[in-house]
């Protein structure tokens, strides 16, 4: 891992990246909204230290809320069928925060399991991430619970620090960064100092919720997919899929065809486990009838059934769904009460022994 | 509130006793007359059968007068006072050109549509009948009473339109809310020979002729108007037609605010009784 | 603007009188636009607001919804319905952007031909002023990206076909 | 997979002279799901017929597509061709290339291009088209006549002799209606009451008619086969069952000086009194407001004096329910108001005096002035002193075709009934004197005009073309002044009496009865039959029939023609055992309807209901929208509604629909 | 009164309802993870009624509950809820619109003088002049004094849109629309999308079609807005749990607009009024008809 110091500010980061011809995402305004998007001029990139995160994470870059991925048409009795319509142009997501780096590295493995998904890997190979460690959080940010800190690298090709001098230092974590960084060579000069245990980072890592214990959280998961509490925790969600969209982890998606007299797409869309449709059957049956299963499903993928496939949770606790949440249903605190149900739990098995 | 008045010339002239008993009725039943100020001839016959356009201007500029004034509504006692103002507020109300011109020729724009009423329509729509007949003191104690429309006050219909103009009933209403009998005759809006009373004579012999034939013949002690044309034409014309046609007719013709004074109470005097040329002085002894 | 720009048009109708009022345009031969494609339908109280924006998508410049008039209705009140679905339908197009003269409404009776006639060519005459519905049928490529859109239309082919067969 | 015939019709060169038919079958070929495409030139010939059935078997077609005339004109004939090769009827579509193109555009590659358009969207309806079978519901066969004149009178007994059952319902006392007023009918002169008494008497004897005098339609529900009709009894104030007739309580009544309706006020009657001698039933009414007993609680003479105890003071309105199949409106006419003017539109004939001078009299007056039943017991005398008239001046068309004063039309029987009047009275005062102020003589009708010649050159009558200005009274007579505009005179003629042809108009509470029947009305409020020429008899209420006057001014032949007419619908309708009609009706999806009940509130037939949904222990597990295929005439509103789209309607489906749009534009 | 002593009040209420066994369960706030914010929250026990509260941040409307698919109703015994004025515009209509039977539920009123979003008082409550709950079965906090609302015209935002050219609106909701991902959050906030199977939702045929593309999302908005015309009553919540900040409101309040103008409509005020939209008027306003 190499160290450069950056010899200007982040708008000239922008500028100069934008005077290369590249095509730069960054976060930006769209009214009230701050949300990712492509960059036409360096001011409207909107400096890391102004935002904690942005609204929607940056996963629809890669895996966006709806992508055709066959096209059809009729034509005189004949159908076609075209089934490569992989798009993808480089590009380079800028000020992006650690946690929504981190997430490309957690669903890589569902999107390259078994059938390798060439829509999102085409676009996970052609896309830079350079990531800005977060010099605040908020009361929902929780990436520590999950094993991440306001500066981890992960899934970053490049990663910003900041001393307290306001210079900013990138690690490059990948050839993706070192040609980046080899592309700005003038605004770029390596160095050796090293910011990695910066004590700003450590202060807002002591803002945080505390800590969870994923362990934990999984044994009881293991145990309790029949439990009252489900149906505690659920009965006041509304069914939206708020949390599930601005997840940067979550993928699910739903194929529908879309068609004109004569000719069509079959999509990808984004899905969301909260909605009943989610699961309806053709045949009207649905396995997931009530709201309580539903979200029952939620924490398990998160918490259970990714870790007992890939080894991973599904969450990097950037807290999107916290603050989306109409009704505040706060996923920290579910599985906070989980645990404490299992500590009791054992407690109560202890005294049984 | 006061009601706008639009005497017209003829009430300030040959039809005085119209104006005298028009006031003390009002006075006598509180009801408040303001004069349109500045009036000028509302065109009678001569205007309109000269120029159509001088006729509506001549009574446009009385509504225009009157709106300046803030007045609302006008009572126009006189038949052909009455129909001439009517005439004009419905061609503005109904034809923007005739508007225009008319806002053009008197220099001014009238505000709001003028109500105009006569002396029948008042008493029936206006004052009210309920309110008339709780003041009256000497019912007219079975009078037998014509009463005579003539045809400025009913016609043209789609203008005036407050009475049938075929068989009008209201002067025989009022008659009969005061206590008169109103009898059944033929010749109510029958021509009087209205304004070729000095031109052709005899004419207007023939007509008046007819109408006090029919009147005696239903009945009738006097006839009732409320036009100053008819009455002139029949009361002063009676003694010639009795003279041509060897008949006697002594039938008094009264404007019909006289018949109400006297149901109200009020004296002859007061009334304007004494300028008739047939007397009705007898037949109010009883 | 496109000098030779045909607007398409849509048409709802109800069957007992604006279609009968249409057929009736066609046996006393009076000529009209021929821009309207008319969909018939049994009452305009069957006309859904979701018909007209889903003309827009499949790309109609402009929408004609004609029934009975008033006390006319075969169905006795389908029109009444209708007319005060779209009094408040066309104020959310407006509101949204949409010009709300794209969306037409008529009352016009079985006996009618000669109306029809009129409000097709007035309809027609309207829509070609607007012009081509460019924004929403932007949307519609965006939406539709098709890559290997069988770039000439059907009907093109077709009539290769047919120079072919011949 | 859908499999689809397109068939092109030229039909000769209407089509074929503005779209190419030829190429047109050659494209739709190419049509998605299209297998097999043809042109022809008749396509509704045999030939053009037998086309379509050859390929239905030969190509196994799913479903057929005629490019055609209207769907208006040939649908049936289609539908009818493709049922005889196996096929639903409901399978077939027509493609209107004919008065929606080929007729209407001259550009002939514009024109074929819009037929081709027509078809594709045509062929997307029909592949998604699905076998309906006609609906079939039972039928009620019981028949509700409301009106007891002679139309009435005379579609009850039809249907009562086709061996069905009749309700009568009669607003009034007795039926019999306006020709039980009538002295004498034209152009026979039979007497009205000898041939409408039988009649009468027949009606409230045969065993299939039920009779409700003095009664009103309070409300009507259901549809063809199955109306539920309430009837408001209005309180006689005498126990029917009681009452033997006899009369003498009519005798006794103290209360005389009411003017009789049914003399039209030229005679008196009581206050209990039963309208005229012949009335059917024989049975008093007490006219409450006239009544000493009701208006002071003094008297009660009457039920002193029932030797039967039949008085009943204390009745009040009461109701019946009756359900019934179908529907025959008769309710009749009425005299335009001269004198009243309670109408704003209708001004008045004041200049004529009626009201004023007790001679001038209605034509339906004058009937009940030389009636032997009338007030004068058929001698002619005038109302004012009794003198026997020796000149009368009728005038016809008094408020008939006149728009300032009063209607439009003409009201058809003036013409026929004031020549009758003339001869009446000339046979009755031989020395009398008619003249008669016309517009135009109108005798169309079978020995019409030999009768008007009859009145003319026999009896002598007067006929003066043209329109009385004004009626004075001078000693005693009526002076009218008119124009005959034929000598181009004015005339002026010192009459006795003055009869006035008055039009003839609606039933003056006829509105709320055709609204709770659904039937529609004109701008004068007579009821709309469905179709002027083919349908006069029909409403566009299924099931709903008209006779009489109610329609249009009638004359008794056409009206008892049309009665006979309406009373062989009902019996048609009565002879099958269950109805057949198209089967275009919304059905609701149980599973996604959330009872919010709009399409309760917005369907105009209130077709659909309220259904529980119970489970197996019979608890209500769910509430939705059930529409009753009877009462549903498929309009489609409730769909349009639907914000679940939980409804749709057969024929018209949301699928279909949205897949036509799909191919409106390609 | 304090919040603290309307909570007071309203924990007092609850454990009083759920311990008498009046009511079967009830549906309040409690206090929220995040700063302005609070949770919904439905107490079973008289155990739980210790966690309501009721502040300034007790935005949502929680009528939501009280539909179908929570099935928190059930047959015998009602339901408490925590209502604020205009919340109990939804309940009358849902009663209106066969929803909810009136003695299933158990309203508690609050008198409420508006609440907040993230930046200040919330729009809706600036224009409010209903402080006071239209009807109830207790109150809660007192009879608050009705005063004039700060924005006089409710209808100014709307105004603002409508004073705009009609290629400025299209661009403005094209850009807003742009945002929406389909998440539905309007749809599943709002107590009156009670539907069991939403328009969206259907497939054949599929009216609107369900991806996040510029076609899909005019046309969810659109039928959005129009499904709720005559019957939206103006809670916000659509706007309110919008994470897009999509104006959505807006849609609603244009549409209350228009059928207030239009056919003297006010929606959510009479459980027995017709919606405008399933009847008419035979004079009804025809002027854009040919």
């Amino acid at each position: 891992m190499k160290i450069y110091k950056l010899k200007t500010g982040y708008t000239e980061l922008a500028a100069a990246l934008l005077k290369k011809g590249q095509n730069v995402i960054a976060p930006k305004f769209s009214g009230r909204t701050l949300l990712f998007g492509k960059i036409e001029k360096a001011e409207d990139a909107v400096e890391p230290e102004r935002y904690v995160n942005t609204v929607r994470s940056a996963k629809e870059f890669i895996f966006p809320a709806t992508e055709p991925v066959v096209e059809f048409s009729y034509k005189n009795k004949d159908v076609k069928v075209f089934d490569s319509l992989v798009q993808s142009d480089e590009k380079i997501i800028l000020g992006l925060r650690p946690c929504d780096a981190a997430a490309f590295t957690i669903i890589d493995d569902v999107f390259n399991y078994e059938y390798k998904d060439e829509f999102y890997a085409e676009k996970r190979k052609n896309t830079t991430l350079v990531s800005f460690s977060c010099e605040h959080s908020d009361e929902a940010c929780f990436c520590s619970s999950v094993g991440l800190r306001p500066d981890s690298p992960q899934g970053s090709d490049l990663l910003f620090k900041k001393d307290v001098h306001g210079n900013y230092f990138a690690y490059s974590c990948s050839e993706k960064g070192e040609k980046l960084v080899a592309l700005l060579k003038e605004i770029f000069e390596e160095t050796t100092e090293d910011f990695t245990e910066s004590p700003c980072y450590e202060e807002v890592l002591g803002h945080m919720r505390p800590p969870l214990d994923t362990v934990r959280i999984k044994e009881w998961l293991d145990k309790n997919f029949e439990n009252p509490l489900w149906d505690e925790f659920a009965s006041r969600c509304l069914g939206c899929g708020s949390c599930a969209f601005l997840c940067p982890t979550c993928h699910c998606f739903d194929i529908v065809d879309e068609t004109k007299y004569s000719s069509g797409l079959r999509r990808k869309n984004w899905d969301a486990c909260q909605f009943p449709l989610f699961t309806l059957h053709a045949s009207g049956h649905n396995p997931r009838p009530l709201q309580s299963k539903r979200y029952r499903q939620r924490v398990m993928h998160k918490f259970k059934y990714y870790n007992d496939r890939f080894n991973k949770t599904l969450c990097t606790g950037c807290g999107r769904c916290v603050r989306a949440c109409p009704v505040n249903l706060d996923i920290y605190q579910v599985v906070s009460e989980i645990t404490k149900e299992n500590s009791l739990e054992e407690t109560l098995n202890e005294q049984h022994l | 509130m006061a009601y706008g008045y639009y005497p017209g010339c003829s009430l300030h002239s040959t039809a005085k006793e119209y104006n005298i008993s028009l006031k003390a009725v009002c006075g006598k039943l509180g009801i408040e007359l303001s004069e349109v100020e500045d009036w000028n001839c509302c065109g009678a016959t001569p205007a309109h059968t000269t120029k159509e356009e001088l006729g509506v201007a001549l009574a446009y500029n009385n509504l225009l007068n009157a709106s300046r004034q803030g007045l609302e509504d006008i009572l126009a006692p006189c038949a052909a006072c009455y129909n001439r103002l009517k005439n004009a507020s419905y061609a503005v109300k109904h034809s923007p050109e005739v508007n225009k011109r008319m806002n053009e020729l008197t220099g001014g724009v009238m505000e709001r549509d003028m109500k105009v009423y006569n002396i029948l329509e008042f008493f029936r729509d206006i004052y009210g009948q309920d309110n008339l007949k709780a003041a009256i003191e000497k019912p007219l104690e079975g009078l037998n009473v014509a009463c005579y429309y003539g045809c400025l006050l009913v016609r043209p219909s789609k203008v005036l339109n407050f009475d049938d103009a075929e068989d009008p009933v209201s002067m025989d209403d009022l008659v009969r809310l005061i206590g008169g009998n109103p009898v059944r005759w033929s010749c109510k809006t029958e021509c009087c020979g209205g304004s070729h009373a000095i031109p052709e004579t005899d004419i207007v012999l023939e007509l008046g002729r007819r109408i006090f034939t029919s009147a005696q013949a239903g009945g009738a002690e006097m006839i009732a108007v409320a036009c100053p044309l008819c009455q002139a034409n029949l009361d002063m014309r009676q003694s010639q037609i009795n003279k041509k046609f060897n008949t006697d007719f002594r039938m008094p013709v009264v404007y019909v605010t006289q018949l109400i004074g006297l149901a109200l109470g009020l004296s002859k005097e007061e009334l304007g009784f004494n300028s008739h040329f047939v007397s009705a002085a007898e037949l109010l002894k009883k | 603007m496109d000098e030779n720009f045909e607007p398409k048009i849509a048409a709802f109708v109800c069957t007992w009188c604006t279609y009968t009022g249409a057929d009736l345009a066609g046996t006393s031969r009076l000529k009209y636009e021929p821009n309207v494609r008319v969909l018939r339908l049994p009452c305009t109280g069957r006309i859904d607001f979701s018909l007209v924006i889903k003309a827009f998508e499949n790309g109609a410049d402009g929408v004609l919804i004609s029934g009975c008039h008033p006390n006319d209705c075969h169905y006795n009140a389908g029109n009444f319905h209708a007319r005060r679905r779209f009094a408040v339908f066309r104020k959310l197009l407006e509101f949204t952007g949409i010009d709300p003269n794209r969306v037409q409404f008529s009352w016009v009776s079985a006996a009618e031909g000669a109306k029809w006639r009129d409000v097709v060519n007035a309809v027609t005459d309207e829509i070609r002023k607007l012009g081509p519905f460019t924004e929403y049928q932007k949307l519609i490529g965006d939406s539709f990206p098709f890559q290997h859109e069988a770039s000439e239309t059907e009907q093109n082919s077709e009539k290769e076909q047919v120079e072919n067969v011949k | 997979m859908a499999r689809i015939g397109v068939f092109v019709c030229h039909c000769g060169e209407n089509i074929g002279r503005t779209v190419d038919c030829a190429a047109v079958a050659k494209r739709a070929a190419l049509l998605r799901d299209v297998v097999y495409a043809v042109d022809y030139k008749y396509m509704c010939s045999d030939p053009g017929q037998n086309m379509i059935k050859d390929a239905i078997k030969e190509h196994n077609l799913s479903g057929v597509v005629v490019a055609s005339c209207s769907p208006l004109m040939h649908e049936k004939t289609f539908r009818r061709t493709v049922t005889e090769a196996g096929m639903n009827p409901f399978l077939c579509e027509i493609a209107n290339i004919r008065e929606h193109c080929s007729w209407v555009h001259e550009d002939k590659p514009v024109a074929t291009e819009k037929a081709l358009d027509l078809i594709r969207v045509m062929v997307e309806k029909v592949k998604r088209d699905i076998p309906l079978d006609p609906i079939r519901i039972p039928v009620t066969k019981k028949a509700l006549v409301i009106g007891g004149g002679i139309a009435g009178i005379q579609a009850a007994l039809d249907i009562a002799e086709g061996g069905k059952e009749v309700i009568l319902v009669e607003k009034s006392p007795s039926i019999g209606g306006h020709m039980a007023q009538l002295s004498e009918t034209f152009p026979t002169l039979d007497c009205s009451q000898c041939i409408l008494t039988p009649k009468m008497v027949s009606a409230n004897t045969h065993k299939n008619i039920k009779l409700y005098t003095y009664s009103e339609i309070e409300k009507v529900s259901g549809y063809i086969g199955n109306f539920n009709v309430t009837i408001r009894k209005k309180a006689r104030y005498i126990d029917e069952t009681l009452c033997t007739g006899c009369g003498i309580c009519q005798e006794k009544c103290p209360q005389k000086k009411i003017p009789s309706e049914f003399n039209e006020g030229l005679g008196m009657r009581k206050a209990i009194y039963v309208p005229f001698p012949q009335a059917v039933p024989n049975k008093p009414v007490i006219d409450r407001e006239h009544c000493t007993k009701f208006i002071n609680g003094k008297c009660g003479l009457c039920e002193k004096i029932c030797g039967r105890k039949a008085v009943r003071f204390d009745q009040t309105d009461s109701f019946v329910n009756e359900e019934v199949g179908a529907i025959v409106v008769a309710t009749g006419y009425d005299l335009y108001t001269i004198d009243k003017k309670t109408d704003e539109t209708l001004k008045g004939y004041g200049e004529y005096g009626y009201g004023k001078y007790p001679d001038v009299v209605s034509g339906l007056q004058f009937e009940r002035l030389v009636s032997a039943s009338g007030p004068t017991y058929g001698e002619l005398k005038r109302p004012s002193d009794g003198k026997v008239p020796e000149t009368i001046v009728f005038i016809q068309c008094v408020g008939s075709r006149d728009e300032a004063k009063g209607v439009s039309y003409c009201s058809k029987i003036c013409c026929m009934y004031t020549a009758k009047h003339t001869m009446l009275y000339k046979h009755k005062v031989h020395n009398g004197q008619a003249f008669v102020f016309y517009m135009d003589i109108r005798a169309g009708g079978k020995n019409y005009d030999e009768f008007v010649r009859r009145a003319i050159e026999e009896d002598g009558a007067v006929y003066l073309r043209g329109r009385v200005s004004k009626i004075s009274e001078e000693n005693g007579k009526l002076i009218v002044k008119g124009a005959d505009t034929l000598s181009g005179a004015q005339v002026e003629i010192s009459a006795d009496m003055v009869v006035l042809a008055t039009a003839i108009s609606a039933q003056p509470d006829i509105v709320p009865l055709a609204q709770k029947l659904g039937v529609g009305y004109d701008q004068y409020h007579f009821l709309s039959e469905a179709h002027p020429k083919l349908r006069p008899v029909e409403t566009n209420s299924a099931g709903i029939f008209l006779a009489g006057a109610c329609q249009a001014p009638k004359d008794i032949p056409e009206a008892v023609a049309q009665a006979s007419a309406a009373a062989s619908k009902v019996l048609g309708l009565f002879s099958s055992l269950e109805l057949e009609r198209e089967p275009y009706v919304a059905k609701v999806n149980e599973s996604t309807c959330v009872d919010c009940e709009f399409c309760l509130t917005a369907c105009p037939y209130n077709a659909i209901e309220r259904k529980e949904i119970k489970n197996r222990k019979g608890e209500v597990i769910k509430v939705v929208s059930h529409v009753n295929e009877g009462k549903c005439q498929g309009c489609g509103t409730c769909v349009s509604i639907c914000r679940s789209k939980s409804i749709d309607l057969a024929g018209f489906t949301d699928e279909q629909v949205y897949s036509q749009i799909n191919a409106l534009f390609v | 009164m304090s919040n603290d002593k309307i909570s007071a009040e309203v924990k007092k209420l609850a454990g009083e309802l759920l311990e008498s066994g009046k009511v079967s369960a009830v549906v309040g706030y409690a206090e929220g993870t995040l700063k302005g914010r609070v949770q919904t929250f439905i107490a079973r026990k008289a155990s739980e009624t210790e966690k309501f509260i009721f502040n300034q941040n007790c935005a949502n409307n929680l009528a939501v509950y009280l539909t179908k698919s929570y099935n928190i109703i059930s047959a015998g015994k009602p339901v408490a809820v925590f209502l604020k004025p205009c919340d109990i515009k939804s309940v009358t209509a849902l009663i209106q619109e066969h929803q909810l039977k009136r003695e299933d539920i158990f309203i508690i009123g609050l008198s409420c003088q508006g609440v907040l979003n993230d930046s200040g008082p919330a729009g809706k409550c600036r224009a409010c002049s209903m402080h006071n709950p239209q009807y109830y079965d207790a109150l809660i906090g007192g009879v608050v004094e009705e005063k004039e609302p700060e924005v006089t015209d409710p209808f100014a935002r709307v105004k603002e849109i409508e004073s705009m050219t009609t290629s400025e609106c299209w661009e403005f909701w094209m850009k807003e629309f742009d945002k929406c991902v389909r998440c539905y959050a309007c749809r599943q906030a709002c107590p009156l999308c009670y539907c069991e199977q939403c328009i969206v939702d259907k497939t054949r045929p599929r009216w609107i079609e369900s991806s996040a593309h510029p076609i899909g999302n005019l046309g969810w908005h659109l039928i959005r807005a129009f499904h709720l015309a005559g019957r939206c009553i103006g809670c916000g919540e659509c706007e309110r749990v919008c994470h897009q900040n999509i104006p959505l409101s807006l849609l609603n309040m244009k549409m209350s607009k228009e059928i207030f103008d239009l056919y003297g409509y006010t929606a959510g005020m009479d459980e027995g009024a017709k919606p405008p939209l399933t009847e008419f008027k035979m004079e009804d306003n025809e002027e854009f008809i040919r």
